[in-house]
């Protein structure tokens, strides 16, 4: 298990920097799309950077499996804050994980001048971090996020490029 | 004074928390790339005050909602409230107030997460990294009607033995004010 | 007396080296560059107990004597390499691992720097981290004397 | 006893958020009636303040306002914000109700919700449903 890190800080105060960081490239990239590009760079930076962290005392993962575990178990309730509910698979390269309560988007409801599609820019950065994390363990994976009805239920989707991850 | 540093304990005790490099590290990626944004390191540190200025006005109600401390909007005793409360619950550290008058008070700290494993590269010697917080105090402020103006004047990142964070008085929002935009 | 630290990225390229009471020369950087095959060959070597879901230690220990040096290696789960050389003829193994484990605290804070460009494998040249392993191998090599 | 409708007014005295519930027979979904109200708690807050022995500790003065037929129960935030609530008169008071719709459910889901801009009218799903349903299991609700 990751601990927690001596230095805790309130999430309040990552929440409304993240609106922000939002907001920020939403407005200085002429398009919509090169925001979310951006932020999913940034997210994969940051996301290389905690796995660099997490993983001191943890080993050393050698198997794509064991990445996946580690993601799902390990990395994820430290850094969106819960457990996620589940993960699935159809097929050898495609997983899905399931958060009901996702904290980074939990909090967000559209208002009558939003739309879910607004909302859905704060899932960018969360899944450049996913990916960040994969990448960092040598897993070359692609990861997209839907809202299931609401911006608290979401749905990762997690795409394996290169060499399957077979199933046990 | 003492039971303000207990209400930032108990806030910070209760309050929803994250790993501080989660934070730092997700701060740290937006300032350098708002660095590659803009080539002037001063509108750096405008952009970085002018988001905090939109944290701190929805923070403010965090900090009221969640402490219950009585409403004040005597300009001296903010100082007490953003040192021992603010910085309390939200960064898990304290400031210290250094010469408060009715026209301007210091706020001093040297632990801070949000600078934790941040080294500078050589070209941004006006680089205030840390300016998203002047922007928080002034936002914040501004909620509780007292308009300030709010700047790092000595920086540790830059070599200085404490960061100090000045807040100069500049006006009271009154309440007949309000009153007009009522009418 | 260690003489010699580096730090190699995942896709092998050379991150950091320097040299500790010798001169840096460039059989250094070849001994660095012969090591990387051994971790290689390391890590493809499961311990016999294990099952696929253990993760597997960082540390290798020695990976192979020469006439003067013994060269000791660590991967980290992010296959970052930290070749440490050594002119001991006996070095107590878990001093050397505590060593690496050390160093693998600077380097992930050093990581962590935001101006520091972990995706292109950027070149550590962050004054922080060079002060902090020449401390740690200055405290290593006083031990050890 | 029974809840006739909910009010939230910004600090320039905008009114943010309305409902009104099916018990209040004659309406005050309009604008002039939301002024007056504004209005009358802005002067009752002066009023207090004016009347009081001794200052506030809590820099809060106005708690609620009786008459005969109905109750209005007031909650005034540090930032300004004002929660309003009028039921029947012998509902007990509600200020600590109000004061929980602020920490729980306005901080939450309107302050912390980035879709909304500040200063704008209060129409975030998540708020609006979670307030209905609030307000909706306190006793004083129930008994209509």
């Amino acid at each position: 298990m990751i601990g927690r890190s001596e230095r805790m800080c309130s999430a309040a105060c990552l929440e409304l920097m993240h609106a922000e960081m939002v907001s920020y490239f939403l407005s200085a990239r002429e398009t919509r799309e090169s925001a979310q590009k951006e932020m999913e760079r940034l997210g994969f930076r940051v996301g290389q950077k905690l796995a660099e962290r997490y993983t001191k005392d943890y080993g050393r993962i050698t198997e794509p499996m064991e990445v996946l575990r580690f993601i799902f178990s390990d990395f994820w309730p430290v850094v969106f804050s819960k457990p996620p509910d589940s993960l699935t698979t159809n097929n050898n390269s495609l997983y899905y994980i399931e958060d009901t309560d996702f904290r980074w988007t939990s909090k967000i409801s559209v208002t009558s001048r939003t739309t879910l599609e607004d909302a859905s820019y704060f899932l960018t950065f969360p899944c450049g971090i996913v990916k960040g994390a994969f990448a960092a363990l040598d897993v070359d994976a692609d990861v997209k996020a839907d809202f299931q009805e609401t911006p608290s239920r979401c749905l990762f989707t997690i795409i394996f490029k290169g060499k399957a991850i077979p199933t046990r | 004074m003492a039971n303000f540093a207990r209400s930032g304990e108990m806030a910070f005790l209760k309050a929803d928390k994250i790993n501080s490099e989660i934070f730092s590290l997700t701060y740290g990626a937006m300032v350098a790339q708002i660095m590659k944004d803009y080539e002037d390191i001063e509108e750096v540190n405008r952009q970085l005050d002018r988001m905090g200025q939109n944290i701190g006005s929805r923070l403010i109600d965090e900090l009221f909602a969640k402490t219950g401390i009585p409403v004040s909007s005597n300009f001296m005793e903010t100082a007490e409230v953003i040192a021992k409360v603010g910085f309390k619950m939200f960064l898990g550290i304290t400031a210290n107030v250094v010469n408060p008058t009715p026209q301007q008070y210091s706020l001093t700290f040297r632990d801070n997460p949000m600078v934790d494993f941040v080294e500078l590269p050589d070209n941004c010697a006006n680089l205030r990294y840390c300016n998203l917080l002047c922007g928080v105090i002034r936002g914040a402020l501004e909620q509780v009607q007292i308009k300030v103006e709010c700047h790092f004047v000595r920086d540790m990142l830059r070599g200085d033995e404490t960061n100090e964070i000045q807040v100069r008085f500049l006006e009271q929002v009154r309440e007949s004010a309000l009153d007009q935009s009522f009418a | 007396m260690i003489n010699c630290v580096a730090v190699v990225g995942k896709s092998n390229a050379p991150l950091f080296l320097k040299t500790y009471h010798v001169p840096e020369t460039l059989k250094f950087h070849y001994t660095v560059h012969t090591s990387l095959d051994v971790v290689e060959e390391k890590c493809t070597i499961r311990a016999p107990s294990s099952t696929v879901s253990t993760p597997q230690d960082m540390y290798l220990g020695l990976l192979y004597p020469t006439e003067e040096f013994r060269i000791y290696g660590y991967i980290t789960a992010t296959k970052t390499k930290f070749i440490v050389v050594t002119d001991d003829v006996d070095v107590r193994s878990p001093l050397m691992e505590q060593f690496c484990k050390n160093l693998h605290t600077l380097y992930v804070n050093m990581v962590c720097n935001p101006f520091y460009a972990i995706e292109q494998e950027q070149k550590i040249e962050s004054p922080v981290f060079i002060r902090q392993v020449e401390q740690l191998v200055q405290r290593f090599n006083e031990g050890s004397r | 006893m029974t809840i006739f409708n909910f009010l939230i007014f910004n600090p320039s005295g905008l009114c943010l958020y309305f409902k009104e519930f099916p018990a209040a027979t004659s309406s005050k979904n309009n604008p002039d009636s939301w002024k007056l109200m504004y209005g009358l708690l802005h002067g009752l807050k002066g009023f207090s303040q004016f009347m009081a022995p001794r200052p506030s500790p809590s820099g809060r003065y106005l708690r609620c306002l009786s008459t005969h037929e109905y109750k209005l129960h007031c909650f005034e935030t540090a930032t300004c914000v004002r929660f309003v609530i009028s039921t029947d008169p012998r509902t007990p008071d509600l200020h600590d109700q109000l004061a929980t719709i602020y920490n729980t459910l306005y901080v939450e889901y309107v302050i912390k919700n980035p879709l909304y801009k500040l200063g704008d009218r209060i129409d975030c799903e998540l708020f609006v449903t979670r307030l209905d349903s609030y307000l909706r299991s306190l006793p004083c609700f129930a008994s209509s």
